[in-house]
């Protein structure tokens, strides 16, 4: 519903050249938007108090003032109405950047994205592709109860014809919007609301980054960490955890949900012989078993123990602090889990 | 149509009535509107309302509360004034902004604030926290935080009521910007086309969030939209308490006797930001200035001075009354027990019934 | 808006330009509506579809055609009165019951045919079928079979029009059931916000599969409430093809200069079963009957020769050249080769593009 | 939309006592609603066209005749509000049956279901069950195209509170809903399209059957074949072809998909060593993918080969007979996908 504390403003253009910059999540995200409003006059930004109010959790603060509200486009609430518009706009010739405000309002548009955007192109024989990013905001963490915490970027991972990423790092979060709107087809771009407050740093010299790939975040030999998104922090702390104990474990971001880079994690489960998966969304059906059952196919001779899975408790997020901490997937539970799999 | 039957338990089998409350049984006599509140009934409960709200803003500062809190301070004319025409049998569903449509109805401060305050004492056991204070014993049946979700809901609960002929009649509370959602307009078509007893409870408070109601809606007279559906539909003052009152009997009484739904759009404001994360960028000073100028507590206060119902003593005694009753609620709040952990996977689904 | 800058392509990227046909250039001159049609334009598109529709029917019952296959016939004098009013460079959303629009706009039987019979020449490859035409060449985007699907869809190619200035008019055309869906109403809002130039084209046909207009809606006169959205709206006879022509260029012409949607409820009826599944159970035959006594072919067709403008032998003659094309199509269609089960992945992403 | 082929109007009542009859999974579904209705008064059935079109796949024909419009309720297209009308009269004392045409449409009703439904009994601390049942169709097969095709039973499978049915045989058809609808909670019943028109035998006798345990339709040593609805015909006919080729393969028929009985698969497994599982779902983010996390989980040391999966390819279902048919799995790919298995 809306953003947390401290909103930078405007925050300078371009950067000073040289040394990196710390910026948080939010602002390298604001940037990005920035960048590419400013690039292309196709490119809008679209959705619920994206202009005014600054966004709902303050990523397009300042934007309204800069590009005026035709490019930064408060809509009414009509979830369906106004991201099936993005379609249309972007079958119209124009780049628009559809805002949802949480994943678990998203619902009432999955018919236009699966029905539409992921379909149109082959329902029409390759005629319609449909050129849309849609971000929005995913998970839990911040006491937000059982209607506005899902984690449900797996079922948007399941469907054909889109791509589905998940910035788990500032640099990511910069730089993934310029190939997605390059991208002919919908990208979807999940934005963990743990991590707006986050900070990192910038390369001033940085550019897009590779959208099929996932990132070796951490090196390591005994055993192999995968997750993606909000859980990118805890897995890190985790892999510190167990390396203070004389467990060297090696983190996979999978960044792209879909299409699924299973090659990098393949390549390093032959190496280490273990691994541990950690994903927010619910255990049972949960993008984590998508990544075991591949890595059954594809490495079961190179395993040495199960695949573990850490994933929240299949319960609709509870409010109370300690109820959501029981939930979801903690450090301690990713060290545990590694510690089984390297027996 | 005759009264359920209730079918047997199986045996062996997961059944609702064993463990979890039962849907209240419908009444053996049909609901009647109770009689019109005075003018010190509203006040008391506003009271409580704004005393209510503004410590729980406190208590946000102070972190004892968490996660995404609403307040309803400006809008408790329309709170108290609607609850007020409903009987103990009616139903309620409300918004995500939902304490004052709680403690209006009825539902004890204590079970409210131990509920954002994440206890085992809350309505929901800690696990629905501000947005969502349920209480089936008194037909409140929660706060919703989809925008719009509670409307489908509602039309489900008076169909029940339509299909049994229990006379009883559900409340739905909603904003302007849940207007522009589909699930309105389906529920409104669904609701006057079956003739649902059903209280549409339209809170106009001329923004969503930090989107003003000129930029929701092609066409803001919202009274004069939901007509297009068939259904009586008015426009009221929502800073009037007694206004309120009136015209939703009237409404009430309407649904009740047969009329199908009926629409109030409840023209109101409120005074603090859409929520704790809000830093209210989107309204000048100025235009909060002017509504507050018409506060709905104070407005009515000062009406029944003139009138000669109170004075500044018996004033002075309410506000403490209410001042009274909250901060019990914090201490209550403060000193309950946090459900175990352990617990966390109850209410998933309902207890398996114990085999025969 | 300065129109839209190409950003160049990125080597080592996936780029639609590349691959797939690029959304039409904006054009250099605004969009103008074109000449009124003659009745004899009208009388053409109207007899082709007609004879279309009907060979479909043999087609499915011959297991030439499958899967779902929902007839036009009886509803003609829409399409060919709508669709009259476009220019080229308009756009048509259209529904599952999409060969009569497809047509009408001028997307040729052959394709339409085609695709169909699930052929490679079909306008998708024989990937969407009866339910599924496209022909983005002549601005039409598509069968949606979702009821009330295409709807915003069509409020965004409005709005990249609108954002860019082009003049140009997106037609959607949908149903009286699709009217109740959630998509419709806020589809209605967002496009009367923000004065899109959308002409929402509601074929009105009494029944929404077996469910007749007034089990679908409370109040049953749409453009009544159509127009509580703030935008001009009309009922037309949608059995007399120039009446449908006259109201759409008028709607057309509104849309184009500015005004913001506008909506026509074209009053009509399906003279065949909702689709090949459908044994009709819930219509009675005098009702059918007396609504074919109104047949928009006929009809037009016998004003024409009170006035002179046709007689038996031309009439005949343009039947012909109907049953024709369509022959020839199925002709085309019989002969025409399937796309290879080895291209089953095609079009599930845009090809990559070549690294540079 | 509709349904096809023949349509047996009202049917016998009380089936002839004695011998097993020969009926329809479209007949097996009315009677078991005839049923429903008549046994209690708080039963009703609600949705498009279930009324006097008797039901877009004719499965409610003859029943607005025999219990009147308020209990055999035709809706609006509404799909939302009249999903989320049966969660509220679930609430309000009432046995609601809602069906959905297909579960394409349901993504309209999504919201409903995820968040009031499946969430309502938490959020309020276990003062809210929801005794609803929502049944819809699923799944390809009948060159239906692209938006009527979907089979994404998995999705709702990965939502806490719900039960997830799919009945795949005549005598689960027939005893299923009773079983559904004395449950407190949210049923949703799968039925897959290419099922209606099958037939089998109903046993004068039978009552509701259980609905926690996944069934063995087929003894085998050799592999074990996993599926659920529309496939277990297909499946069947695999088995039969791998044993006129001396392989004997072990069929099961999960019936239920939330909770998932991974006991009896892993039970089998552990006999057969060797698994292959069939799932119409497209393949990544299917629900075979949580099938084969859990065989990995609690079956690791028991596989002799990997986990094989046979599923959709991940396209939205194209038209043409020849590449809807490329598209989903058939009998030849599990028999082939078997013999991988046993090597
Ligand atoms: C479906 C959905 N979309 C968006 C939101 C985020 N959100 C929460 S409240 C709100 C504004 C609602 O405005 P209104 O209905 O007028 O109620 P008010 O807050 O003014 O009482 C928004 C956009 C949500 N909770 N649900
Ligand atoms: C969202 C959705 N719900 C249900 C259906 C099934 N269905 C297909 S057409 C139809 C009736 C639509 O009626 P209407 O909009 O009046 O168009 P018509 O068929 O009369 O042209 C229904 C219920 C569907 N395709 N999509
Ligand atoms: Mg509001
Ligand atoms: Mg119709």
């Amino acid at each position: 519903m809306t953003g947390p504390g401290t909103l930078t403003g405007g925050g300078p253009g371009a950067p000073p050249s040289g040394a990196p910059r710390t910026v948080t999540y939010r602002e390298a995200l604001r940037e990005a938007l920035r960048e590419a409003l400013a690039a292309d006059d196709r490119v809008f930004l679209m959705g619920e108090d994206v202009g005014e109010y600054g966004g709902g959790f303050g990523v397009s603060l300042g934007l309204l003032e800069e590009f005026g509200p035709e490019r930064v486009r408060d809509t009414p609430l009509s979830e369906s109405a106004f991201t099936g518009a993005g379609i249309g706009a972007a079958l119209g010739g124009m780049r628009p950047i559809v805002e949802i405000m949480t994943v678990n309002f998203s619902m009432l548009a999955l018919d236009q994205i699966l029905n539409n955007a992921a379909t149109l192109l082959h329902m029409s024989g390759g005629q319609c592709p449909v050129p849309l990013v849609i971000r929005m905001t995913t998970g839990a963490g911040r006491q937000l109860a059982a209607q506005h915490s899902h984690s449900l970027e797996n079922w948007y991972a399941h469907i054909p014809g889109l791509r589905v990423l998940a910035p788990a790092t500032v640099e990511d979060a910069r730089h993934m919007l310029a190939p997605a709107l390059a991208d002919p087809d919908p990208v979807l771009i999940f934005e963990h609301g743990s991590l707006y407050n986050t900070s990192g740093e910038l390369a001033p010299d940085a550019g897009p980054v590779g959208l099929d790939r996932a990132a070796v975040r951490r090196e390591g030999r005994d055993v192999t960490l995968v997750t993606h998104g909000g859980c990118l922090p805890k897995v890190l702390e985790a892999a510190g955890a167990l390396a203070a104990d004389g467990v060297s474990a090696e983190v996979v971001d999978l960044r792209t949900l879909r299409p699924l880079d299973d090659a990098t994690v393949v390549e390093s489960v032959a190496r280490t012989h273990r691994v541990v998966l950690v994903d927010e969304g619910w255990r049972s059906g949960s993008l984590a078993a998508e990544v075991a059952a591949r890595i059954g196919e594809q490495a079961f001779y190179e395993l040495d123990a199960p695949v573990e899975r850490v994933c929240s408790a299949e319960v609709p997020v509870p409010y109370a602090h300690h109820l959501e901490q029981a939930a979801l997937p903690q450090a301690a539970d990713v060290v545990a889990a590694a510690r089984r799999a390297v027996g | 149509m005759t009264p359920a039957r209730q079918s047997p338990p199986r045996p062996g089998r997961r059944n609702a009535r064993a463990a979890a409350p039962a849907a209240p049984a419908p009444p053996a006599a049909p609901a009647v509107t109770p009689p019109a509140p005075t003018r010190l009934d509203l006040l008391r409960t506003m009271l409580l309302v704004r005393h209510f709200e503004e410590r729980c803003f406190e208590l946000y500062s102070g972190r004892e509360i968490r996660g995404f809190l609403h307040l309803y301070t400006g809008e408790e004319a329309v709170a108290a004034g609607v609850t007020a025409a409903l009987a103990p049998d009616d139903a309620v569903v409300s918004t995500y902004r939902d304490h004052g449509h709680a403690l209006a109805r009825g539902v004890p401060a204590d079970a409210v604030m131990a509920e954002m305050f994440g206890k085992a004492t809350g309505t929901s056991g800690g696990r629905g926290g501000s947005m969502h204070i349920f209480d089936v014993s008194r037909r409140f049946y929660g706060g919703n935080a989809i925008v719009g979700g509670g409307l489908p809901l509602a039309a489900g609960l008076a169909l029940a009521d339509r299909m049994r002929d229990t006379g009883r009649v559900t409340c739905c509370f909603f904003g302007d910007g849940a207007f522009a959602e589909g699930e309105f307009h389906e529920t409104a078509n669904l609701a006057a086309l079956w003739r649902l007893p059903l209280l549409l409870a339209c809170e106009n408070n001329l923004y969503a969030m930090g989107t003003k109601l000129a930029h929701e809606h092609a066409v803001t007279d919202l009274a004069l939209r939901a007509a297009s559906y068939g259904m009586p539909a008015w426009s009221v003052d929502g800073m009037d308490a007694t206004a309120v009152a009136l015209a939703a009997r009237q409404a009430v009484d309407g649904v009740r006797g047969g009329g199908g739904p009926y629409f109030l759009e409840l023209r109101t404001y409120r005074f603090r930001a859409h929520s704790m994360y809000d830093p209210d960028r989107y309204r000048s000073k100025e235009e909060i200035a002017r509504w507050r100028a018409r506060d709905p507590v104070t407005a009515l206060a000062a009406r029944m001075r003139v009138d000669g119902e109170l004075d500044d003593d018996a004033l002075k005694k309410l506000e403490d009354l209410a001042a009274r009753e909250v901060e019990d609620a914090v201490e209550a709040a403060r000193a309950a027990p946090e459900e175990p952990a352990a617990d966390l996977l109850r209410h998933v689904v309902s207890p398996a019934e114990e085999p025969a």
